[in-house]
């Protein structure tokens, strides 16, 4: 089984993309080796922009969707099949921006589907303009006198809408970035997993990153309290320390509607027949 | 007279529309057809509401302006329709609430006070009362009232039996041919329920939006005993995009929506279009722009359906005119959506989706299955096929790797931007569809009514097919009427119109929609007959300005 | 020969469409007129970018498939396009990263480091030795690149002059008519921001999306100085709401976006319909359907910015096809929408948008106020006025109250569902339409290139008319050209016509969306050529291509 | 001045919407009377549903939009005018579905507006849906066998997306929402008021109300972790005890972009020559 195709990789030399990417494959892999799972049963759902080309390079089932809709078009494909294991790939710009709404309902209705945003905190594909996570005072495109409005911080509303699990990995930790993504996709519910990208080329906050993040330790994932005070710790805009790992973790029932089946064509003509009885 | 008219009036939430459907199915029991108009404004409470019932031999599907019964609620009532009456027509009302009229009074507070019954029972006195006058016997009132009132059915039939024995026989129903079966009533969004739920559909997704609303209601109530999953997400952008991951996933489904959510709907309808992934809309109309009247009819969106979303795809476009026509093209939709991979639009109204008719059963479709993937080789999800369709596999598939993509893709479905591919992929959608149009020609795709030889040709589109075969059965004119309008059927079209001297487009809008699409298509019309005030036309007030514009 | 091609290539990131634009600026430097197309894919680093710059006497609006020069900064850029090199043509490469190929090398990356430059401005050398070879005067390119280079002038200009002196004078640029100024240089884009600032924008509102996304940075770094606030929301849907909401409260505003954007911004589209509140919509088009092929251009949005949105209401659409007209329309089309109070679309493309031209200065446009309240008796938002038009007060008017609204309203703005109201205000916004066709007839609405005489005429609209005017001046054809495309200018258009045999429609899309419209207003089409492969016609194409359908 | 125009009310009797109408009604005056407001100055922005009909009803300025866009118009409105006073009326199919994106990003950028929700927990004007505050097991048109998920709880969330005034009031208790109404429109910066109101004909939650409901007392407004936790008490599901009142109030910089201004036309002029010249 090969999990890459031979589409050309066009992210820039540095993008933390590629850890994404990485990760991303070994987890596929190992769920196949270690836990029985089919290459089959993995459908990768992706927005539009840098992050998004991931969907030709994988090659796992995927749908390439549109700018900030992952996660209805994930939430459709587990309607359909919920055998599939369903995980949406998406940028800061489409989940933040263009499909906030989306993440609010898909962590309200618990839906089981691993969303990974690479929060760049940047429009790359795009060349540059500041998104809801920029920090204050971003230098964007559209806000060339940097931007004005404050951050806001996804991982406390992701906890605010009700996701079951809650993570925050760092594309240049990629040990710890494969082991969050292994446990949100393991995880039955919504998972939630905020990746700090690397965009080389409009937002390079390596420095930044390297002088910040930690691993959460002794965290009680079972606390949303705690978890809420760990997620405020830092407001992506100051120089606070940035939690990396999972913030929240908890089971709660996932099946808003009922999946898609069919009834056989005979019993359904039948039914059809009954309605039509009664309305004579 | 062969037929019969009837009007029934009252405040929002006194059950105006329950009693419109009673009297269908009343009149339907008695063997006889009937169509029903209900008319109601945006609100809950109050307001005024009426239903116009019309029975007669043979199948109705339009309203004139004359009445011979008013069953009033209301004062409100007398005053707005009283003038419609005919001769020899009268009013059945309610004593308590209607001063100033002849006719047949009824004390209904009183009556539903006697009785024990709820208060929205009233209803029922008048229509006991009207079953009387029009000589339908008890026995035939009471086994529709068990149907078709949905809870209370002794209180409601109490009622009903005091206003029964309180009128007199007085206009007795017309005759129904001999043999004449009882048809069941429906309406329109129920056939196109039905209609998709018989051909197929695992999964109806909407939002509510009047006039789709009660496709939405009447699965979700049954989706158990259909199969189908009945799903209502956060807004119409959610709706659009989850139907297209469960198609992609493998699954038949469905949406339903008004012009306001079909705008938001638009931009996953062109991704459909790219990806080649299968959906149908049912798209009811309402006058707009945006909010406008939204509990009225119209045919505005035309145009906009048939070219909604940035780019060119294939999207078959159907528009049916009765209960028949919505049943069996919602199916064919479904099949041919699935057949071409792409997206297709149900183009329906509220004056066909809201009204009730009875219903004649719908004709058996052509087969037109989707291509499987024979599971030779290695799968390409854009891999050349016949006409232009590859053939599917669903994702899960052992050994097969499925990828769509809203960028211009390769046949691997991998993102492409070269000269060539962009190019061959373009075309791969264009074959998709030429084969369609070649397809349709085993279809009904446009229907000649009236005289088919006459000079003069009536054109229209949708529910305004019924007023328009009237009339021209009065005038001795042609009407053709395309239902499929995408991809447009020319040769049964010009097969239809051929010797037709003076062409006139009826159409309930003010710029001539079809009349637009048929001119793009390089036909003529001379003139335009539009309506755009939320009503449907009456008979005799399209004959007037048919002759005005010298049919 | 008056002209030369000149072809800059290498990998994303090297700042190709800065080079291009400097070479077009060195071209306009010497008094020439030129063009330059900019072709890149959608990544960031990497990939294949190039520009091709044709210089001539006269304005140029197309390209050639043969070529002059081409500056290779790598092998890629060689091994496409050498092949384009006509009769006496030449390479200009990097020795460092281009082997076997004849023409002057030069060996950049030891320049870049002799001269302590960064190496991005590796460019540079390669115009050095353009401007060289091309006898341009060093005092001009050095003029030039002190206003063209964004940063780093003195590390660019050394680099530059070291490619200057490496190179030998071989085919001077043609002579300028004397007298002829330097013009400046923009891209389509700049002159619609620009001209939405010259008629008074007050608000430019948008979410970055391509093609459209530079019209926002050109506007954004500018702000102060234009007095235009830049507004950049969390999506389209924002856009379109907040841009009626501030049009609601008084300011002229615009909105800028491409077809998926736009599809996000229908429902907000017809709000504005009905609402009776003016925007303007900048659609720059890139091929679809859906996401499609991002950074190239397309001509397949027209039939769906004509009819977006439900229900009917005006809308002037207007298509420019030069700097001049990009400009000019922007301008008319503020005026249109704030006069008609409705929402107005420039269709405009990415070969537009993102090509660069010489500018030769707008027209004037004939003065078109809005209508104003004039303070006397009660306020009614929708009073009726002028050509259905109502003088507008803006909110916060002492005395006042403003009310618009969604639903289909009566005079002062308050909800009303009765038939007569309903009927009466659609008639009020269909007045709207037939006066701005009125007005729009004292526009130059319809352009006719070419021989006005011929007996062939090509149709087409957009950036496609250079290449359709040439392909006329040397096939001896007319073209007619509908700059506005809704309200259609049916009399300017016949006239245009007048005469014509053989009628081709050209058009960058598969459908023929012109043809279909100028059939739908009662035109005949006969052929036509079809492009939509995301690149611009070549001269020599189409010419082939119009040969093939006998014109 | 009259303040209630003269079209026709179609509110169900009972509807909770009355009391939303005089609520504003009186403040508008008071605001009028001892703050020397101008009646003029008030825009109320209305979405679609039963609750927009206030804008047919009550005599102020007034943009009656469509489903879920109250507050991009707002925005707008606000950046055209900011001496205008700005009231978005939206319903919860509204605020909470349709349109829930808007909400979190008027919060982010604290947008100078008053947000008032009619919460009637249900969709009234299409006759009985379920929304995205709809109890758990509420059976609406769309969901007759009730709803299988849990309602989201739209104050947690305001506050989660950094709105600087948050309050809840009740249709019921009409003092109480006209001061709460009065101080959201007083509040510089974004102001959300989640107003449960009383849906007679669909979602009569009188009785649930009328045992759970209290008003907050002593409890600090400048403290935004306790009042998340007075925002957490109640689910929108269980019997809990509902609290009334401000939970949260601060001050925050609400000028993301530039209010649009005009420069002079002959200035205009100069700087596009200016820029046109650069160009040569
Ligand atoms: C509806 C719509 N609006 C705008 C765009 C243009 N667009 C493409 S990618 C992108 C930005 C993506 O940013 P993000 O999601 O952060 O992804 P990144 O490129 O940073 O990985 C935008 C705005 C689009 N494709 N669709
Ligand atoms: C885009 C769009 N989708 C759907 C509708 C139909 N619609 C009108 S009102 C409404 C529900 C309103 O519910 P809510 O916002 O809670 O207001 P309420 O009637 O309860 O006051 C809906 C779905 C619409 N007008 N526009
Ligand atoms: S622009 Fe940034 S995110 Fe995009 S590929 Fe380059 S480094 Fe990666
Ligand atoms: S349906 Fe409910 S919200 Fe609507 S008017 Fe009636 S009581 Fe009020
Ligand atoms: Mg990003
Ligand atoms: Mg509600």
């Amino acid at each position: 089984m090969t999990w890459i195709t031979d589409a050309q990789n066009t992210w820039c030399p540095g993008c933390g993309n590629f850890a994404v990417q990485h990760a991303l494959k070994d987890v596929f892999s190992g769920l196949v080796a270690d836990e029985g799972r089919r290459p089959e049963e993995f459908v990768l759902v992706s927005g539009i922009g840098c992050h998004a080309k991931i969907a030709d390079y994988l090659a796992v089932n995927s749908f390439y969707a549109i700018h900030g809709r992952t996660l209805p078009v994930a939430t459709g494909i587990k309607l359909a099949n919920p055998d599939l294991t369903a995980v949406a790939c998406a940028g800061d710009g489409d989940a933040y921006a263009e499909g906030l709404g989306h993440l609010v309902f898909a962590a309200k209705r618990n839906t089981d589907i691993t969303a990974i945003v690479h929060d760049n905190r940047v429009y790359g594909l795009t060349t540059g303009q500041y998104t809801p996570t920029s920090y204050t005072g971003f230098k964007g495109r559209s806000t060339p006198a940097g931007v004005k409005e404050r951050p806001f911080n996804p991982v406390e509303l992701a906890l605010a809408s009700g996701a079951t699990f809650v993570a925050r990995a760092y594309t240049r930790r990629l040990d710890h970035l494969r082991e969050v993504l292994r446990r949100a996709i393991l995880h039955q519910g919504f998972s939630f997993v905020e990746v700090l990208q690397i965009c080389a080329t409009y937002n390079n906050l390596t420095g930044t990153y390297h002088d910040q993040v930690y691993e959460l330790e002794g965290h009680d994932t079972a606390d949303l309290t705690a978890a809420l005070a760990r997620a405020r710790e830092w407001d992506y805009s100051d120089d606070a320390p940035i939690a990396l790992g999972v913030f929240y973790e908890s089971e709660r029932d996932h099946e808003t509607w009922p999946a898609m089946g069919r009834v056989p064509d005979h019993r359904r003509q039948e039914v059809i027949r009954g309605v039509l009885e009664e309305r004579r | 007279m062969d037929e019969i008219a009837v009007l029934i009036g009252g405040k929002a939430g006194e059950g105006i529309n329950i009693a419109g459907s009673v009297v269908v199915r009343l009149i339907a029991g008695c063997g006889l057809r009937a169509a029903m108009y209900y008319d109601y404004p945006s609100l809950i409470k109050g307001g005024h509401n009426f239903a116009v019932i019309r029975g007669a031999v043979k199948q109705p599907y339009c309203h004139r302006e004359g009445l011979d019964l008013v069953l009033a609620l209301d004062q409100e009532t007398v005053r707005r329709h009283q003038g419609r009456l005919r001769a020899g027509g009268g009013v059945i009302y309610d004593t308590g609430r209607v001063r100033g009229v002849e006719g047949t009074g009824l004390p209904l507070d009183e009556i539903v006070k006697e009785e024990g019954a709820p208060a929205v029972t009233r209803n029922m006195g008048l229509i006991g009362a009207f079953c009387k006058t029009c000589a339908i016997p008890w026995e035939t009132v009471e086994t529709v009232l068990r149907r078709a009132v949905p809870k209370a059915v002794e209180a409601n039939l109490q009622v009903a039996k005091r206003g029964y024995e309180a009128a007199e026989m007085g206009r007795p129903l017309p005759t129904p041919t001999a043999g004449g079966a009882v048809l069941p009533a429906l309406t329109g969004n129920e056939a196109v329920a039905l209609g998709l739920v018989e051909a197929g559909l695992e999964g109806y997704i909407a939002y509510p939006m009047t006039p789709s609303s009660s496709i939405l209601h009447f699965l979700a109530a049954r989706q158990e005993e259909f199969g189908t999953s009945v799903v209502h997400p956060e807004n119409e952008i959610s709706v659009m995009l989850m139907a297209l991951g469960a198609a992609y996933a493998g699954r038949r489904v469905a949406v339903g929506t008004s012009g306001g959510g079909f705008c938001l709907m638009t931009e996953g309808f062109s991704l459909a279009g790219m990806a080649e992934l299968p959906v149908v809309v049912v798209l009811a109309q309402r006058p707009g722009p945006s909010t406008g009247v939204p509990t009225y009819s119209g045919q505005g969106d035309l145009l906009f359906a048939l070219s909604a979303g940035q780019g060119e795809f294939p999207r078959p476009v159907a528009a049916p005119a009765t209960l028949e026509e919505a049943w069996y093209w919602t199916g064919a939709l479904l099949d041919l959506a699935w057949r071409f991979q792409t997206p297709a639009v149900l183009l329906t109204d509220k004056n066909l989706g809201e009204g009730m008719y009875t219903f004649h059963g719908a004709p058996r479709r052509p087969p037109l299955p989707s291509v499987r993937w024979d599971g030779d080789g290695d799968y390409r999800r854009y891999a050349p096929g016949p006409d232009g369709v590859s053939p599917l596999a669903d994702p899960g598939t052992t050994g097969v790797i499925v990828k769509v993509n809203s960028y211009t893709h390769d046949e691997r479905g991998i993102t492409v931007e070269d000269q060539a591919t962009v190019a061959r992929m373009a075309k791969k959608r264009k074959e998709k569809e030429k084969a369609m149009a070649e397809v349709l020609m085993g279809y009904p795709s446009v229907v000649t009514t009236g005289d088919p030889a006459a000079k003069t040709a009536l054109l229209c589109w949708g529910s305004t097919a019924g007023v328009c075969t009237e009339a021209a059965r009065d005038l001795g004119l042609r009407v053709v009427r395309p239902v499929v309008l995408s991809p447009f059927p020319t040769e049964q079209f010009s097969a239809a119109l051929k010797g037709a001297g003076q062409v006139i487009a009826v159409e309930e809008n003010l710029d001539g929609q079809l009349a637009r699409l048929v001119r793009a298509e390089g036909h003529r019309v001379d003139a335009m007959v539009g309506k755009y005030d939320g009503r449907p036309f009456f008979i005799e007030d399209l004959e007037r300005r048919l002759k005005e514009v010298g049919a």
